[in-house]
């Protein structure tokens, strides 16, 4: 299968709906002229012109709140937040009016939305740019939240997103972007991957390693580790998708393991890992032989040094760690 | 607001007032009575514990909502704040949904799950109805950029309050809007206060609010709520201005709440005087204004205004007893409305869990 | 002991605080000449004037970054929020500049701030007023939360909060406002409660009960239907503080009991109780004699209906099932 | 921008610029030359991987913070936004630990934590550096009230971008600052572009975005920054407006920088034609401009001019030596600075658990 690069596979979806519906339309900051801040929209203003991709001033409430509106008069927004961690300015935008208009109004409104951009640390930009909001925004019934690992998941999840009628909010990851893998080509057919469910990425028996976005690669990097210099198996399991979350897969794979480390770049304090913990070990009390133990960002605002950033992500030496307090 | 000089203009000969019939003259006051006699029989069994929350009154301000729907075409569309009632009824929704709603009961306009603050109607282009002060201003610059992207000719009335001036989100809805060249009409109903805060206490401001448009270079007025012929005549223009030209405005509409701000408020006699109030009552309703401005140009007689205020009255108590009677919603529904895909039990709905209750 | 209501306790605590240190400042909408919209601050204005308490215009992302910048140059601004739901607007704020400054200049800022408010749902006000964020800011390291259940508790937190020299966000409930519980007298000294400590409100040995706020009289009426209907001796533990969290206590109540069920008013997901499920598999995993329950909001945005909001919320009988399927 | 006309006032005889003796005259040139020597360096580590994230540059911007920080007293207050190399070393921060923090490095001053975006020094009233466009706005309005609460006279400086003031907390803030009357000014460093969009491609406005103040009623002048005499003489009037009379101005001064939005921006000769840049810098440069009026003012000579400049590069080369061999911050150090109480080991740090890493 070709390889492309992540944030090109997201290109690729965009592109793909803008063609398959008119009413797709991209909006944000430098989304246009500028081909975007990382580049994810390159090419497409060439292509679609003003109408379809529109640059907006510096107002995420302002211009989130107008793709909501927008969205309820059956427009298809596809947001870029140049940053998630700027959904704190639109705050009210995001988890009100996006999550809310339906159930306010009894069913009579929907709001088709997509609001996308990278939400990671790793990059030492600090404490007010390196937000992971995935389960903050998952908190809220009425918003859907993915974090796709890979190119084709970015493809496909965004493809999905695109066409599902609810608010749906993909956490991408700068550290992402520039890699590749393979997605399948066009010409076999539209790729589609589902919300809601989550990939194996890895087999494994003795323990299940459990994470989404970027800390997926990382749980994977460890499972190398814990194979070749532990002989322990480590399955792992990406979640794609917070919510609607695949509880079963999670289960299934606890079951199987007995054990689960969770990965998750999100800081501890009721993370997603902690919403996952939870589910574990009430829906599979009786198969833990052990805690389940979690390697979350360092609970402390990200902090800049690039002599120490990657210490305050999860890490392989830290998800090794973890797992073999347990194993 | 109720110190506004009289109008020297005489705005009934504007061509969108002359061009007005007996009868939609005579309608135009059936809705304000109507929106009147609505919100009089829900404070009554608001009191009368029937209801829970808030109930934010809009009677003295009807004019606002008459007036300024009145000129809405199939691509118009309205979009307001909590103090909804008005906007619902003048949009054409039913009496009963509303009133059930503000029971809460399954019949309501939203099955319950919004209350007083949240009165929809999409199918009438009205979008609710919002609790969050000014959250309402960024969505009706959404709903006019989907007008405007969809090349119809058409815009967005976006109310809110006075003291709605101050949330960030409508300063970045105005500067979008001039920016984009969006076709929104903002229409700042100003009653003065802002709970217990007037205007000189919550503002900073040169002459009026509405002037905060001249930032972005945007056009506003200034206008008199209590003539609903004025209100009429300058929204006419906004909104002209919006559907050919594709330009924003702001309106300020003078006018006034007569209870307090919520039923709720304690202190509605305190931070205004009752003089104040009354003042109003008696020589600024535009309900009042109105009839007898149709009475003077021959339009009804008392005795027909009479019949109308009747059927109203009537209208509302017969809304009262159908909320009444409606069943509530169950405990399960609360799961409903939530998502599109699960409400219409799509493939989407199937993968995955979505809701987390253990 | 003398009884007084909740909104008394705090309106006592401000004054109180308001006369020991001049830089204390009370500042909101409606909170001087309107006496506040729920009463807490009746009296105030009238006693301090101008200078101290001070009516602000529905500009939550303006004042209380005004209140977070005149704390850096040692104001003690007590900000009310009408209602915390209205943290949404102002959520830059509150999470970035209040929790981060700190950190972003190496310790040299300090941000002594007291944030407070009702925060609740069961007034019917429906899903853009009745919201329970405790989690939500007690997941960004820098805050502190806390959510007394008490009027004892109110007036003794929010005097050790406005002591405090980092941001302290208290939420209040509507519901207890005007409940009267026994407040020391001030004749007798300063009443002041620690942040980071849980309090039992009712001894029991057979599983123990974990809530905050409003939950801890929902699970002590539960307590006392379990005793007497069903001899099971429940005991409660009231949080107090979410963050500095009392981890000892609720791990020394586990223990001792074997059986957890966690009382929270906010959504499941990511919820505080998510977070103390996590802590209690991880610390007293051999302790538990079943898996920890939870008993949440329903999980959907509040519902206006008076006649169904109640049960959208933790309430005894929902506690007693989930007791009941452990016990 | 710059294609501002020439100014037709001589504002070196306005009375704060005809008080300066020479010494102040030089030492304007100094701190100039000092901030873009000190970015020339930081380019050239950063380019040569010393550094991670982003690294905003200042140069051609540097009169603006000379010229209004020159003007600051003891109880005027700074803040800015993530272009804040300039401000921090105008207040007097040594370039050891601005470079070591842009490294960094533990010696840096915010221990490594903060990095370029966020130079912090509140020992001399200046309170960073931040990251969220316009998120210092409220903040900066808050220093000058607790100047004003604590019955000082002074005020706060409070610098942004001309994109920035799109966010709704500014306009939250202009209006409590005219409401309260705040001793706060808003410096609008106007360099032409927010990232790749230029003033016009984000904001609507009629004749300038300081002129928005107008909206609240608010005093606003707009200044040419290349001229560091217009910068300080229009200043000082805002200056001495907040501080006599508590009464905010909003400021715009025109500006421009040579380098992209940031190092990384990859775009920067794209949405600005080159031929624009080298205008600015031939003709505009606020360096260039001051030296030759000192030249011509007999201030300092030409040879003097070059000392002082081989000395800011000395400094600055010396700085990222001493950053270069700074120790880096230990995996421990992250959870300081988060708590206030637990750095300082109070009591209160001791009851219950502050961070949870398990
Ligand atoms: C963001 C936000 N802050 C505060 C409130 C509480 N609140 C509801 S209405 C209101 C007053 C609004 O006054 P105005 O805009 O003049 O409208 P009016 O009630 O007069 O129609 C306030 C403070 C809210 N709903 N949302
Ligand atoms: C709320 C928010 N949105 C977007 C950004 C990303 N961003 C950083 S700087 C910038 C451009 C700001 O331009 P301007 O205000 O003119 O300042 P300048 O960079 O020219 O100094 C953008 C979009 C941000 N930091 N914060
Ligand atoms: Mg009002
Ligand atoms: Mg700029």
């Amino acid at each position: 299968m070709r390889e492309i690069l992540y944030r090109h596979a997201i290109r690729e979806a965009l592109d793909e709906e803008l063609t398959r519906d008119e009413n797709v339309v991209i909006m944000g900051e430098e989304v246009a002229q500028y081909n975007g801040a990382y580049k994810v929209t390159e090419g497409l203003w060439e292509k679609w012109g003003d109408k379809r991709i529109v640059d907006t001033p510096i107002s995420e409430a302002g211009f989130i709140g107008m793709g909501i509106g927008a969205s309820m008069l059956g427009i298809r927004p596809v947001m870029e937040l140049m940053f998630w961690s700027f959904h704190s300015v639109a705050f009210d935008q995001l988890v009100n009016n996006a999550a809310n208009v339906r159930y306010m109004s009894g069913g009579l409104c929907h709001c088709p939305i997509v609001m996308r951009g990278p939400a990671n640390g790793g990059t030492n930009v600090g404490a007010t740019h390196s937000h992971t909001p995935e389960g903050l925004f998952a908190a809220f019934p009425g918003l859907k939240v993915c974090s796709p690992a890979t190119p084709a998941d970015a493809k496909g999840l965004m493809k999905t997103a695109i066409r599902d009628n609810d608010p749906v909010y993909i956490m991408e990851n700068t550290l992402l972007y520039g890699m590749s893998g393979p997605v399948p080509d066009p010409a076999d057919g539209d790729h589609l991957a589902p919300l809601g469910k989550a990939d194996i990425k890895r087999e494994g028996s003795d323990i299940s390693l459990i994470a989404h976005g970027r800390s997926v690669l990382r749980a994977l990097e460890a499972a190398e580790t814990l194979q070749s210099e532990h002989g322990i198996s480590a399955e792992v399991l990406d979640l794609r998708s917070i919510r609607p979350l695949d509880q079963q897969a999670i289960i299934d794979s606890v079951m199987k393991t007995n054990r689960a480390v969770l990965v998750d770049e999100s800081k501890p304090f009721c993370g997603v890992s902690a919403q996952i913990t939870t589910l574990i070990q009430e829906h599979a009390f009786d198969h833990l032989d052990a805690p389940v133990k979690r390697v979350c960002s360092l609970d402390a605002p990200a902090i800049y040094s690039p002599y120490v950033e990657d210490e305050q992500l999860p890490n392989p030496r830290r998800i090794i760690e973890q797992v073999l307090s347990i194993a | 607001m109720m110190d506004s000089p009289p109008t020297s203009l005489d705005f009934s000969q504007s061509k969108v007032n002359k061009d007005l019939t007996n009868a939609d003259k005579i309608e135009f006051y059936r809705q304000m009575v109507r929106i009147r006699r609505f919100e009089q029989t829900a404070l009554k069994f608001y009191n009368g514990g029937k209801m829970g929350g808030f109930l934010h009154l809009y009677i003295g301000q009807e004019s606002v909502a008459v007036g300024t729907i009145s000129l809405c075409g199939d691509n118009d569309h309205v979009i307001t704040a909590y103090r909804c009632h008005g906007h619902a009824l003048t949009v054409g929704m039913d009496m009963n949904p509303c009133m059930a709603e503000l029971y809460g009961k399954a019949t309501g306009s939203a099955k319950g799950k919004g209350g007083s603050m949240h009165l929809f109607d999409p199918s009438r282009n009205f979008w609710g109805g919002h609790g969050i002060v000014a959250g309402q201003t960024p969505l009706g610059l959404g709903l006019a950029y989907a007008v405007k992207y969809k090349n119809l000719q058409g815009c967005c009335l976006c109310y809110m309050g006075d003291g709605a001036v101050n949330q960030g989100a409508f300063h970045e809805s105005l500067n979008i809007a001039a920016l984009f060249d969006i076709p929104v009409v903002y229409i700042i109903e100003n009653n003065g206060y802002s709970m217990g805060t007037s205007q000189q206490r919550s503002s900073a401001y040169k002459d009026c609010l509405a002037q905060r448009a001249e930032a972005y270079d945007m056009d506003w007025d200034l206008v008199n709520g209590e003539d609903l012929y004025e209100v009429r005549a300058k929204t006419h223009i906004a909104i002209e201005r919006a559907r050919k030209e594709s330009k924003p405005t702001v309106l300020e509409i003078a006018t006034y709440r007569y209870y307090g701000h919520s039923v709720a408020d304690a202190n509605a006699k305190k931070y205004r005087t009752p003089d104040e109030i009354e003042k109003y009552k008696t020589y600024h309703d535009p309900i009042r204004l109105w009839r007898r401005r149709l009475i003077e140009e021959a339009v009804f007689t008392d005795a027909e205004a009479d019949a109308i205020d009747k059927e109203a009255k009537q209208a509302a108590t017969d809304s009262a007893k159908f909320a009444d009677e409606s069943p509530a919603p169950t405990v399960e529904a609360i799961f409903d409305d939530v998502y599109w895909e699960t409400d219409n039990n799509t493939e989407a709905s199937k993968i995955g869990r979505h809701f987390f209750n253990d």
